[in-house]
């Protein structure tokens, strides 16, 4: 207690109050998961039952066995999108990386037109472009396959990694580069020896925020653009829990905790750099 | 000059990749979608060139109501989300023991697939089996089952709240990140100087964090503008259209009546809308700025 | 290599019956091969127009039969002419349900009516004869009311979601007071006073139905049947094999008519196998999907049960499961006066209008006169 | 009233002693500056005072009252910072008004003072103007207009010329050394660098390490160093040092030898100190060109002419450091070119193995002791 | 080689005329340091010696060849940049190593090297330690070590020092002036220090908004400034300046009277200049306790005692500007207490109403002519 600054000292009613602050936030972030946890936990049977119940009769974590029985392929679809975000990631960050320094460090005719056309891009939903993005995949003949969804996909987290990347760059000092040039590296040898390095903990934000774009979102492109089962990512694979009556509520949930874990556990490694990518002002020496 | 013309050339080699990529990519069927808003392109294998038959269309039916209410929506799911993210970051710079565990319970709106993320809240606004009205009828606040997402007022906001909470948790970080780029010694003068800490909060961190809030109000406004899943897995647009945003009516004009080209036309319309907007943002948001810290 | 027959499934798994009986057709058909593509319910038939509109057609593919006639108009499908003895083989007015313009454009593979479900339980509890469900319209809406001020139980459950058996629910109303949306000119008949009736109906009926009807579909109503909470619902044959497993006394019975009706009726609704132009093995798809719903492999196939669906073609066979299980028989006698779903060029916009009809009706919006006055204009768009 | 007193204050971030228990009076209006290597604890200690951090243990005391656990504004201080900690998004006069703000002050009395303490640091036309605006000196000035509204009868600042070029920093050291006789506050002002401690300090306080070494005005610390840290530390260029032995010691002083050449230094000789290794130091502006008492042929290696002096840098025998003298600006000496310098017993220092100085027996009224009291005492 | 000349330099930004052409000639292994206040130009036009940035017009000749289109490498030069420009992820080592990595020098030439710079900066045993774990000073040989290696003709140092605090700051210049005569290497030096201008400087740039106002020995602008925003700039504290009205001129010298008291200058007389006004130009070393030819009773407000020496500034009359005196470190005087001071005329500049100075008969070889030579000539 006495080796904290005075200044960052609560007394205790401010405790109270900043534990309740957190306790709503996270009240707000988190009760559709209880809710969903709990519905995970119950028999299907008690799931449409009322009066409400919050805790649930006998609950258990049957339906996280009987997942893996009733969708056998389940755990083929986190593996599906684990490769697919991966393979995204990388061919993202190796389009942006490049970009971003164009636009964080070169100053040329056209770059503020560039940058806007970029933006313009995100605001096209890709619900909008299915179509005509359909016929480009099929000509392209990646239709049915990872790249069906890989394609699509980087397209579409391009903008906001450029966006992301590109302010995390401009703080890098100037006169590194300049340094460099003196010294007779060449562009390309400075990206790669000085900036690069420098940019790591941006690239991580980057990285990470792709991969759960990637992971998570991407429901459209798979649906319409593969028919293969053995390609299909999680959240299409969520959907095989919709019977043809019927949703089973408590696999699905299940699904989705388990679905979610291994991206949780990335986080979990990585959010360190995530606050602290995105807070890293001036790079220190 | 030649330094400097080479390096304008290396800047649009590095730029080319993603420039070509995107192109290819999303280029190419937005000019298709461009080309197809003057068109009547349906099912039918014929198509016809209609010239602005399309937009006249859009203009001549309900559609101002549409729009006004996208905007509303779109205001109001963005507000909270500034607001939630700002009060969420600023609980979360907090001091107090626990907090790297709170920030990472912070993230699962953002990892969980959107879809099922919309479907645990459409549990939640079950009247009958569903856990608000379920506890607000066990605390006695309700006599009977209510269903949100029946009635227009309602699922007006219950479709924010969810696209709000699918939004906050990057919000929450980037905030969070901004509030610590703030130099501690500011808040220190400002204690040194008898401000209390929701003095500091509200004179320093506030106006401090304005850049943070300007880019993310921009960028989730193009998302939220976008934001189609919830409302089509909550309520499709009802009850009674009342739910009906821009895209929302653009996919059942397109996708639903297969009317291609009217589509189109309303996608071409909602990209010159943001547009503006996005324009007309930079414009008054920049001076909004505060002065860079020499 | 094999030609190949694509097909989009709809469902999360193929039916094994169907598994059993693609095999033993690739045995006979040497050299060809079916490859089934499994696809959500919600995203099935999306993704079936998609690539048709793309232009890069699947050889078949599992549609709501509302959609042939969209389908045929947009030349994305080819005619799967039924020879006059095939035509006998069904129910009636099923054949009706693909036929546009004289021409059959699918074979049907599963077929849904509806029946009147009741709670006994909620029924003694009001002082009403559990065993004597409603006939008529009016003894519906007064045994809901009862039912809704005795206990304080909903009597009715009403599904009015932004949600396409909205619609559906509806048209059963309709098709039980001999109404209809459009004539055999297709001109529309939507103002007439057989749905006028239907529509002032369900005015009166919300009144007793459960909170909120416009946040809730048939299967979210059923759910709150078979929890208890409401004493009557409109449903498919599933919900017999769901009220198995729960404690609720019930019944079941044709649906109450109107005061127009001729006899007990529903809503006709089939999805059909849709052969689409293009593909370059049409005829083997029609060979095909006229096998795979011979009268056997269809009658083996629907009749294994809790998937809702109801029989195609009558049959012995037929007759034998409805002794063993008495409750399929007001969904078999419904059909006699029922009617298929109406066929617009634009569907959706079709059925957006009849759901802000209804949601705007059951939602005291507007009075059933003005609601229906200004679908039947709407709807005119859509022919 | 802006005494401050500090009683065996110590801080330890974890099991490091940072400060090492420091006791020290300040007497109001006094202007008491803290000089020391960087890491010694200095803005700790500052910090301490002001109470931005906390105090691991004795007592800071403020007019009498022990003000440890007091916020800081309770403590009627202000601080200046070394980064100015100006707000970027506030004009000049919101920042100056800032604190006043803080205790909802009426608007018009307000103005009325944030303008008074414009016109005191010159500041009358960048009112309206950011800080992103202003030069360094002026957004110096700035922080110290923040700090002066709120009349605080004790001022902290932390090395807040740092930032600032040479030229601007001898500016704005007359500055607050008028700012301070005009307001006759106390200030205690932290500072690495010994020329800001010389000039604007009523005393100085040496830090080393965590401890204080000596205090004292700054002519006593020129003059009498309490041991060879603070003479090396005070004086610009460094004191030189040489190693010495002792030869004899009597009342006159002590005699030494250094490389053969014996000079009689007067200083307060104790016991035992005969035969010992001693530090002779002398500085560079006392070390003349020709011969002295003790002299020395050196070959300066760098040669810096400033106009008004000359100073040479030479290497001396196996000392690694320069040796330095300071020598009049017209003086003909090259780099490289062997010349011989004196030095004279009276301007020498003597400290023993332990780096502790013999007391000298020069008499501080010779220099004119007025000098020694503080200014406004 | 390293032989520089700048012909007729000049640089827009936009329609803004940064340098309005710059002439200069810089001798092969010669110390340049350009001086100048802040925003005068002299980091563009280091920058575009540098290759950074482009020239607008005229020729940079490095060794008779025009280098305008080369960039920097080709231009065989190295640049120290004020920010160091330290590879933060990189080690000590490999920072140095940089330049040797970009032209593939093979491994062991190039370890010997960098051990080489390594042992020349005192850094051997600092090689494996990142930037951040350095001390400012280590940190800027560090970055002299890299401009080292490649052996470059021409060094360009951008304001080096200015991050250092004032002891650090001393000793480095001192490190700087011995490494030069070490590498014998032309070096160009950027500042706004003027002392750091004097010290280190063969020849001293002075720009002013510009243009070259004056180049020249260090000395020689001590001693002649050539106009009074040299003379302002050059010197530490600032000369003082005094409004005269000329009474006569004569072979002797102009004689000048201020405020009823007349000297004569020792000036070269022009035609015309009898009853103009003047400025006449004193520095604060030249100022003496008691009376001189010119007699002035100043009551300094702050006194500054450094020990060695003590600095008294006085307001004077009219003058806002500070009148600054430098007196012996143990003169009897207190502030706020009236005093006597003298000038002496042979120590007076003096300029014309457009700053121009007269020429003082003053001869440079009173101060040892040898000494306005380079010391590397
Ligand atoms: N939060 C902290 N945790 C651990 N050690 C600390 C902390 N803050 C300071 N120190 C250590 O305390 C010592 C004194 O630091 P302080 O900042 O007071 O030095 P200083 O005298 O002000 O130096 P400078 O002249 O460089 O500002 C240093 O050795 C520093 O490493
Ligand atoms: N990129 C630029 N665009 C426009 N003006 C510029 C640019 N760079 C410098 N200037 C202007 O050129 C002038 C000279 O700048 P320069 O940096 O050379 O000054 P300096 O003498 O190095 O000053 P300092 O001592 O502050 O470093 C300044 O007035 C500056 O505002
Ligand atoms: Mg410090
Ligand atoms: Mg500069």
């Amino acid at each position: 207690m006495s080796s904290r600054p005075m200044i960052d000292r609560y007394s205790w009613w401010e405790i109270i109050l900043i534990y309740c602050g957190i306790a709503i936030f996270l009240f707000f972030v988190l009760s559709p998961f209880v809710e969903g946890f709990l519905v995970s936990l119950k028999p299907l049977s008690q799931l449409f039952s009322s009066p409400y119940r919050f805790w649930p009769e006998n609950g258990s974590f049957e339906a996280y066995r009987t997942m893996w029985i009733s969708v056998p392929g389940f755990g083929r679809y986190i593996f599906n999108s684990f490769f697919i975000s991966i393979i995204v990631t990388v061919i993202v960050l190796c389009l942006v990386i490049p970009a971003s320094y164009a636009f964080a460090k070169f100053e040329f005719r056209g770059m503020g037109i560039l940058l806007g056309a970029f933006l313009t891009v995100n605001m096209f939903s890709g619900a909008v472009l299915l179509i005509p993005l359909f016929r480009l995949m099929r000509s392209i003949g990646v239709l049915n396959t990872y790249l069906a969804m890989i394609v699509p996909g980087v397209a579409f987290l391009i903008p906001s990694a450029i966006w992301l990347l590109r302010t995390y760059m401009i703080r890098i000092p100037q006169e590194l580069n300049e340094a460099a040039y003196m010294d007779g590296a060449s562009h390309f040898y400075t990206l790669r020896r000085v900036i690069l390095p420098i940019a790591m903990p941006g690239i991580i934000v980057v990285a990470i925020t792709t991969f759960i774009g990637a992971y998570a979102q991407q429901f459209i492109f798979a649906l319409t653009f593969n028919s293969k089962t053995e390609y299909m990512p999680l959240p299409v694979g969520l959907f095989a829990y919709f019977g043809k009556q019927e949703v089973i509520w408590n696999e699905l949930m299940a699904a989705s905790f388990v679905g979610i874990a291994p991206a949780m556990i990335v986080i979990f490694f990585l959010q360190r750099y995530l606050v602290g990518g995105l807070t890293a002002g001036a790079v220190k020496q | 000059m030649s330094a400097q013309k080479s390096a304008v050339i290396f800047a649009w080699i590095l730029l080319l990749p993603a420039v070509l990529y995107v192109l290819a990519i999303v280029a190419y069927p937005l000019v298709d979608t461009f080309i197809l808003s003057f068109t009547d392109a349906s099912l039918r294998k014929v198509t016809n060139w209609v010239g602005w038959a399309n937009y006249e269309k859009i203009f001549n039916n309900t559609f101002a109501e549409v729009i006004l209410r996208t905007f509303i929506w779109t205001f109001f799911s963005v507000a909270l989300k500034m607001i939630i993210g700002t009060f969420g970051a600023a609980m979360l710079n907090a001091a107090v023991p626990g907090r790297s565990l709170f920030r990472l319970l912070t993230m699962p709106p953002w990892i969980v697939p959107m879809a099922i993320g919309i479907f645990m809240w459409g549990w939640m606004y079950n009247g009958q089996f569903g856990m608000i009205s379920g506890l607000l009828q066990r605390f006695g606040l309700v006599d009977g089952p209510v269903a949100f997402l029946a009635y227009g007022s309602t699922a007006f906001w219950a479709t924010i709240v969810t696209d709000v909470w699918i939004g906050v948790p990057l919000v929450t970080i980037y905030f969070l990140a901004a509030i610590q780029s703030i130099p501690k010694d500011l808040y220190e003068a400002a204690w040194t100087d008898g401000a209390g800490r929701w003095y500091r909060f509200r004179r320093i961190t506030l106006p401090l964090m304005v850049p943070a809030i300007i880019t993310m109000s921009m960028l989730s406004l193009i998302a939220t503008f976008n934001s189609f899943d919830i409302i089509w897995i909550l309520t499709q647009g009802g009850p009674s259209g009342e739910t009906t945003t821009m895209i929302i009516d653009t996919y059942q004009t397109a996708i639903g009546s297969k009317k291609y080209g009217e589509g189109a036309a309303r996608a071409v319309l909602i990209c010159i809308f943001l547009s503006l907007f996005c324009f007309a943002y930079f414009r008054v948001t920049r001076r909004l700025n505060p002065e860079k810290r020499a | 290599a094999d030609k190949e027959i694509s097909w989009i499934y709809c469902g999360d798994t193929i039916d094994p019956i169907h598994t059993k009986y693609i095999k033993e057709w690739e045995s006979k058909n040497a050299g060809w091969k079916v490859t089934p593509e499994v696809v959500g319910w919600a995203q099935c038939q999306d993704k079936a127009t998609t690539l048709a509109a793309a232009g890069t057609p699947v050889a078949m593919a599992y549609v709501g039969s509302r959609t042939l006639k969209e389908f045929a108009q947009n030349d994305l499908i080819v005619p799967v002419p039924m020879t006059d003895d095939e035509k006998k083989g069904y129910y009636p007015h099923i054949v009706d349900t693909v036929t546009f313009e004289g021409n059959q454009w699918g074979v049907p593979i599963a077929f849904s009516t509806k029946a009147l479900y009741w709670n006994k339980d909620l029924f003694k509890q009001a002082g009403l004869d559990p065993e004597t469900p409603p006939k008529t319209w009016a003894e519906e809406i007064q045994m809901a009311k009862t039912i809704k001020e005795k206990t304080g139980i909903p009597g009715f459950g009403l599904s009015a979601k932004t949600f396409d058996n909205t619609m559906h629910q509806f048209m059963h109303w309709v098709y039980t007071n001999n109404g209809a949306v459009t004539d055999a000119d297709g001109k529309i008949t939507l103002d007439s006073p057989q749905i006028l009736a239907a529509l002032k109906a369900y005015k009166d009926i919300s009144a007793s139905a459960e909170e909120g009807p416009t946040a809730y579909e048939q299967n979210e109503v059923r759910a709150i049947f078979l929890d208890g909470k409401v004493a009557m619902i409109q449903a498919g044959s599933g919900a017999a094999y769901r009220l198995k497993d729960t404690k609720i006394n019930w019944g079941v019975t044709t649906l109450p008519l109107g005061p127009d009706a001729k006899g007990a009726g529903t809503l006709l609704i089939t999805d059909s196998l849709a052969i689409f132009k293009g593909s370059g093995v049409e005829d083997k798809a029609i060979e095909f999907a006229k096998y795979i719903t011979s009268p056997d492999i269809q009658g083996e196939y629907e009749l294994q049960g809790g998937a809702g669906l109801t029989p195609l073609r009558p049959s012995a066979k037929v007759d034998e499961f409805v002794a063993k299980d008495p409750f399929w028989k007001p969904f078999i006698e419904g059909i006699s006066y029922g009617g298929p779903e109406p066929l617009f060029t634009d569907y959706k916009g079709f059925q957006n209008s009849m759901i802000e009809m209804v949601q705007s009706v059951v939602t005291g919006k507007a009075e059933p006169e003005a609601a229906l006055k200004k679908a039947a204009g709407e709807i005119e768009a859509f022919k | 009233m802006g005494q401050l007193q500090l009683n065996k204050v110590q801080k330890f971030y974890g099991d490091y002693e940072v400060l090492k228990g420091v006791e020290l009076d300040v007497r109001d209006g006094e202007f008491v500056v803290f000089v020391g290597p960087s890491g010694c604890g200095k803005s700790t200690l500052l910090r301490m005072i002001a109470g931005l951090d906390a105090t691991s243990k004795g007592d800071i005391i403020i007019n009498g009252v022990r003000v440890n656990d007091l916020p800081p504004v309770k403590r009627g201080i202000a601080m200046v910072f070394q980064s100015y900690a100006l707000y970027p998004h506030m004009t000049v006069f919101e920042n100056i008004a800032f604190p006043l703000r803080v205790e909802r002050m009426e608007e018009e009395k307000l103005k009325a003072k944030v303008e008074n303490a414009a016109r005191i640091l010159h500041l009358e036309t960048r009112l309206q103007q950011k800080p992103g605006m202003l030069s360094g000196g002026q957004r110096q000035r700035v922080a110290i207009g923040r700090a002066i509204v709120r009349e605080p009868k004790i001022f902290l600042f932390d090395e807040p010329l740092s930032n600032l070029d040479a030229a601007l920093r001898a500016d704005m050291r007359i500055e607050l050394a008028k700012l301070h006789r005009q307001l006759k506050a106390t200030m205690i002002y932290v500072t690495h660098d010994q020329v800001e401690a010389m000039t604007m300090a009523d005393r100085i306080v040496v830090l080393d390490a965590g401890n204080i070494s000596q205090t004292g005005a700054p002519l006593e610390l020129y003059h009498k160093p309490a041991n060879q840290f603070v003479a090396g530390f005070i004086g610009n260029p460094k004191m030189n040092f040489l190693p010495v032995t002792c030869m004899s010691a009597s009342e006159a002083g002590a005699t030494v030898d250094y490389r053969g050449q014996t000079a009689t230094l007067p200083v307060k000789p104790r016991d035992g100190m005969v035969g010992k290794m001693m530090t002779l130091g002398i500085r560079p502006e006392h070390i003349q060109l020709g011969s002295g008492e003790i002299s020395l042929t050196v070959t300066p290696s760098v040669i810096e002419r400033l106009g008004a002096n000359t100073v040479a840098y030479a290497a001396l025998g196996s000392e690694t450091e320069n040796f330095c003298a300071m020598l009049p600006g017209s003086v003909g000496i090259r780099a490289d070119a062997p010349v011989a310098v004196g030095i004279n017993a009276a301007d020498c220092h003597l400290f023993d193995a332990e780096g502790i100085a013999f007391e000298r027996r020069v008499e501080l009224t010779d220099i004119d002791m007025n000098l020694l009291a503080p200014a406004t005492a």
